[in-house]
């Protein structure tokens, strides 16, 4: 199995309404990659039926994360611009050739820690944390770019939206400490606020600072 | 040896005179060194090859004005560069350029100049204790411990020395080993086998003792910025240079004395003091070539040095020689 | 880190190390609470030289942004140019001719040469060894040179434009690189390993100090010869291979002593290695234009992109979001040292001070692109 | 022990064949270029601030005034204006200038320069106290330039 499979498998873990099925799918046939895409997509559709059944999930957050993710989740469909609709929380395989990435995942905010966790128990290292202001749709988006020292090529962004006027999300510090300068810098440049983490003053912006250079409605 | 009062005070002016010519140009000739070894031309434009810029040097330390810090021991402060030169330019008095060339014959000459080399040590405390600046005072105590551990093993093998020649007046050891280089006490295998050992036993304490690179911890521009003179400009500056290049002469004629037969001639041709400035200046060189190839030794590795390294091999040294000198 | 300066209980003091010191090659500044000389707390202050690049690129089109890239690592500038056009290209689809990527090549491997022989003259100064600065110039300068002669400039390269490079390398260059590399060639075993690696002050320095295990490696995100020097086979050249370097036979220095000496064999090694791949990329270059036809003003699709390319520090990656317009709506640049640097405050406690100093030198830091 | 013994002897070893390499640099000649007496010659495609070439045949300079250059100017530093001198087709330049206290050296205005009427200059040892000095008229340069 291919570090990407192996990976994408992992980061189901996290949608435990499509690990289910995922596992199950697999475990029918074996089938390629373009097809288990398929798959996801019809899962997508049912993902509230299977909602009860979220046993699988290794972490107590899941159980946190389930309710916040029903909550969120109707909020940004009718607001999604891109053009092929909107993009539900899900893992998604990417051609690295086009993007220069091969795992997207979309996640809930209470869902980043999860993932960290998974990435780390994976062999992973966190590569860059960034955010882009959506200020058409009142949203922040910050960006979890992880990677591995394999020969294997497999990067794996993970992305989860956030409300623009109430920029929380928890810390992955404690899991990843390179994510400290990271969550640092981004909280200089977006004003996200990452709860829990130990040292969040500006670190490449004066000490002093209090505004957010790239909020995208930020005047010098 | 005459004893009216003008004869001292002629050779003191004589001295001074040498040792003034000495630390402006020893920084010239460094320059020059360091210039060639690393195949630039080093300083051109003041004088022919640059040989005026000494004292545009001095010119300009001496036309700037002397900081004093707030938050500095003002007396302290003033007086370390001054306690840095001294002790270097007294030592000037008791060495023996040849045999009819010294201020004063002293007994315990030998003692007086570890003495005063230990005052040198102090200046360097002093001042940097008084800058009440951190990197300062982290230099001064590296030099104080850097010093203590090389004295060590400077002392050992000088006791040696004394051993062989049965006297601590440089004038009798360096009389003891005229007529040839195999008289010399760095070729005495009759009495000691290890006696070139010892002779680089010395010559690196002596390297150590004025804080040269690669032993430069106390100045370690890199890490403390420039260590105890970081405070410092103007002529408080020029001085510690100064005292520097002297601390440099002056161990530089030790060695020659203690080791390499004083003002004696290789093949017993023609003794005189120009030997003797051979000999130091090639042993100047030799100070300057090391600092311009090695990288700085770290503060415990150079500890390692001296106390696993050094202070062994000069007590074997020490032990070797009593032995011979018992048998033989 | 939240500790008072003043009224401490213990016997520590805090000593600013920068953000003007000879040690720390530009604007770094490092809190140090030190016990004596050890070193209790270790805080990287960054920021003094931010210019917030990021936001410049929003500002700007696609190709105005292009000298920007060069400001960051000024010692690896045509990494940044290469990781810059990279992404574009990807974005906007932009199919480069091969001509121009083995100049792109050559040019990006000339410059890594020399910022690792930059790197290290400045190592050898922070541990107080002058002469070999002059001498790792000597050689620099032959590259400046012939850099020179192509790009005009010798530090802040603006070469490479999305689909090719500025314009063509002549014959002269191709001599004198050829030249260039037989005589580093010539020099290597003398003035850099004879002079200074076999030496036993810099061996008794380097050894033991600053242990970046392969896990700390990890966790803090270091890659580059940081990475390689902690026994981590990963260079971007050879696991997300780019441009051409795939047909390129080198090899990737890894050492597994995790210290500044591995570190510093890695870069030795990897110069070695950089010449390979020039002379290769010589001998087989192809004939054909540098540059593709591409309009001068781009709007690449909707989407976002990540193209990473190896810098001499390490792995520099490039995020562009775009909305469909004449600029990038968000560029994200990961620069490699700030990543490395940040293992610097778990590393260096309990180190002596002039170890720690080492230690940092070790990481190659290059301010400008820590801060960006 | 063997260890001990090695650092001793290898060490020294080490350390004599250093002094062995800076004493044989000694005697080298020197590699640097002595600056002020001998003034490097720059290369062709050097890159000093830009300037305005000289149509040979009419000797106006070749800039018909499009302003593109300006536009692609990453830092805005170039300002040029132009005017339609009665009779002729052609606009013709009035003002070129380039605040080179901006200019990055990019060549994006040489680039974008469809005519090929600004070309990088020679020019490098450019230094003074003052900031209005660098923000340079080319027109007047290229006037002087005869």
């Amino acid at each position: 199995m291919s570090i990407v499979e192996e990976t994408r498998i992992a980061l189901l873990e996290m949608f435990p309404e499509f690990a289910a099925a995922d596992a199950a799918a697999r475990a029918a046939a074996d089938k390629i990659d373009d097809e288990m895409e398929t798959m996801i997509d019809e899962m997508d559709s049912i993902e509230p039926a299977t909602e009860g059944d979220a046993p699988a999930g290794g972490d107590d957050e899941v159980e946190a994360a389930e309710p916040a993710e029903a909550a969120t989740e109707p909020v940004p469909e009718p607001e999604e611009p891109e053009e092929e609709g909107p993009r539900e929380n899900g893992v998604m395989l990417t051609d690295h050739a086009a993007r220069g990435t091969d795992i997207d995942v979309l996640c809930a905010p209470d869902q980043v820690v999860q993932a960290a966790r998974i990435m780390d128990e994976s062999g992973f290292f966190l590569e860059a944390i960034t955010g882009v202001d959506w200020i058409k749709d009142d949203k922040l988006e910050v960006i979890y770019d992880y990677n591995q020292y394999g020969q294997e090529q497999c990067r794996v962004v993970v992305r989860t939206l956030i409300p623009r006027s109430e920029p929380e999300i928890p810390t992955i510090s404690d899991v990843m400490p390179s994510a400290n300068w990271h969550e640092r810098e981004t909280h200089d440049f977006y004003g996200i606020k990452f709860i829990g983490h130990p040292h969040l003053i500006p670190i490449l912006l004066p000490e002093d600072a209090d505004f957010h250079p790239l909020l995208k409605d930020f005047k010098p | 040896m005459d004893t009216s009062i003008w004869r001292p005070i002629l050779y003191l002016i004589g001295f001074m005179a040498f040792a003034g010519l000495n630390a402006a140009y020893l920084g010239w000739c460094e320059r020059k060194g360091a210039g060639r070894i690393q195949r630039r031309t080093g300083p051109m434009e003041v004088g022919f090859q640059g040989l005026l810029q000494p004292l545009a040097d001095g010119l300009k330390l001496m036309s700037k004005q002397l900081l004093v810090p707030t938050g500095v021991d003002g007396i302290l402060f003033r007086v370390a560069p001054i306690l840095a030169m001294i002790p270097a330019l007294t030592s000037f008095a008791v060495i023996p350029f040849a045999g009819n060339i010294q201020a004063r014959s002293v007994e315990l000459s030998v003692l007086l100049l570890f003495a005063l080399a230990s005052i040198a040590m102090m200046a360097i405390l002093l001042g940097g204790w008084a800058s009440g600046n951190k990197y300062a005072v982290i230099s001064a105590a590296r030099s104080v411990s850097q010093n203590l551990a090389y004295e060590i093993p400077m002392l050992v093998t000088v006791i040696t020395v004394v051993m062989i020649t049965g006297s601590m007046n440089l004038q009798d050891i360096a009389v003891h080993q005229q007529g040839g280089f195999w008289h010399w006490n760095i070729f005495a295998l009759n009495k000691s086998i290890l006696m070139p050992i010892s002779f680089i036993i010395f010559f690196i304490c002596s390297i150590a003792e004025t804080n040269r690179a690669p032993f430069d911890m106390a100045e370690a521009e890199s890490e403390l910025v420039a260590g105890f003179m970081t405070e410092y400009g103007s002529m408080g500056f020029g001085l510690f240079m100064m005292g520097e290049y002297l601390n440099m002469v002056v161990g530089a004629c030790l060695v020659t004395i203690l080791f390499l037969g004083g003002w004696d001639c290789p093949f017993g041709l023609f003794p005189g003091v120009w030997w003797f400035l051979l000999k130091i200046y090639i042993l100047l060189f030799t100070v300057i070539w090391v600092r311009w190839t090695f990288p700085r030794t770290q503060i415990y590795k150079l500890l390692n040095l001296s106390w696993k390294i050094l202070i062994p091999f000069s007590l074997v040294n020490l032990l070797v020689t009593a032995a011979f000198i018992k048998i033989f | 880190m939240t500790v008072p300066i003043e009224c401490r209980q213990d016997e520590t003091f805090v000593l600013n190390l920068g953000p003007q010191h000879p040690a720390t090659h530009g604007v770094l500044r490092v809190k140090l609470t030190l016990d004596g000389e050890y070193i209790v707390e270790a805080e990287p202050v960054l920021g003094y030289i931010h210019r917030m690049h990021e936001k410049m690129a929003e500002d700007r089109n696609f190709a105005q942004f292009m000298p920007n890239t060069a400001r960051m690592d000024y010692l690896h500038a045509l990494a940044f140019n290469h990781g810059y056009c990279l992404v574009v290209e990807r974005a906007a689809g932009i199919e480069v001719p091969e001509r121009a990527e083995y100049i792109r090549v050559i040019t990006v491997e000339l410059n890594r040469l020399i910022s690792h022989i930059l790197w290290w003259a400045a190592f050898l100064l922070d541990l107080g060894g002058f002469t070999p600065l002059l001498y790792a110039f000597d050689d620099r300068e032959q590259v400046l040179d012939l850099l020179e002669r192509v790009t005009g400039s010798r530090l802040t390269y603006c070469y490479f434009r999305f689909g090719g490079v500025y314009n063509d390398i002549d014959d002269e260059f191709i001599t004198g690189t050829y030249a260039f590399i037989k005589r580093l060639r010539s020099r290597m075993p003398t003035q850099y390993h004879a002079l200074v690696t076999g030496n036993i002050i810099l061996q008794k320095r380097l050894k033991g100090i600053g242990i970046i295990t392969e896990e700390q490696s990890r966790r803090y995100g270091c890659t580059g010869p940081v990475a390689r020097g902690s026994g981590i086979n990963y260079d971007i050249r050879k696991n997300e291979p780019y441009s051409v370097y795939p047909e390129f036979d080198f090899d990737v220095p890894v050492y597994h002593e995790c210290d500044s000496m591995a570190r510093y064999m890695v870069r030795m090694d990897e110069m070695e290695q950089s010449m390979r791949i020039i002379e290769q990329a010589l001998d087989k270059l192809p004939d054909g234009p540098v540059k593709a036809k591409v309009p001068k003003i781009l709007k690449p699709a909707e989407g976002d992109y990540w193209a990473s390319v190896e810098t001499a520090r390490g792995n520099l990656g490039h995020r562009l979001v775009c909305d469909g317009k004449k600029n990038p709506y968000k560029l994200k640049l990961r620069s490699p040292t700030f990543c490395n640097l940040s293992c610097f405050a778990e590393v260096s406690e309990g180190m002596l001070l002039a170890d720690a100093l080492a230690f940092m030198g070790s990481l190659d830091l290059v301010i400008p692109e820590i801060d960006r | 022990m063997s260890e001990y013994w090695n650092d001793v002897i290898g060490g020294s070893k080490s350390l004599l064949i250093g002094l062995s390499i800076t004493a044989r640099e000694f005697f080298k000649p020197v590699v640097t270029e002595q600056y002020p007496w001998v003034v490097p010659e720059m290369t062709e495609r050097f890159r000093g601030h830009i300037e305005l070439i000289k149509d040979e045949k009419t000797g106006k300079p070749k800039c018909i005034v499009c302003g593109m250059c300006m536009r692609g100017c990453p830092s805005g530093c170039i300002s040029l204006a132009g005017k339609k001198p009665e009779g002729e087709k052609k606009k013709a330049l009035t003002k070129y200038h380039l605040d080179f206290t901006t200019c990055s050296l990019c060549g994006t205005c040489i680039e974008s320069c469809n005519f090929g009427a600004i070309q990088f200059s020679k020019d490098y040892n450019l230094a003074s106290t003052r900031k209005e000095d660098y923000i340079f008229d080319l027109l007047k340069r290229l006037e002087e330039q005869g």
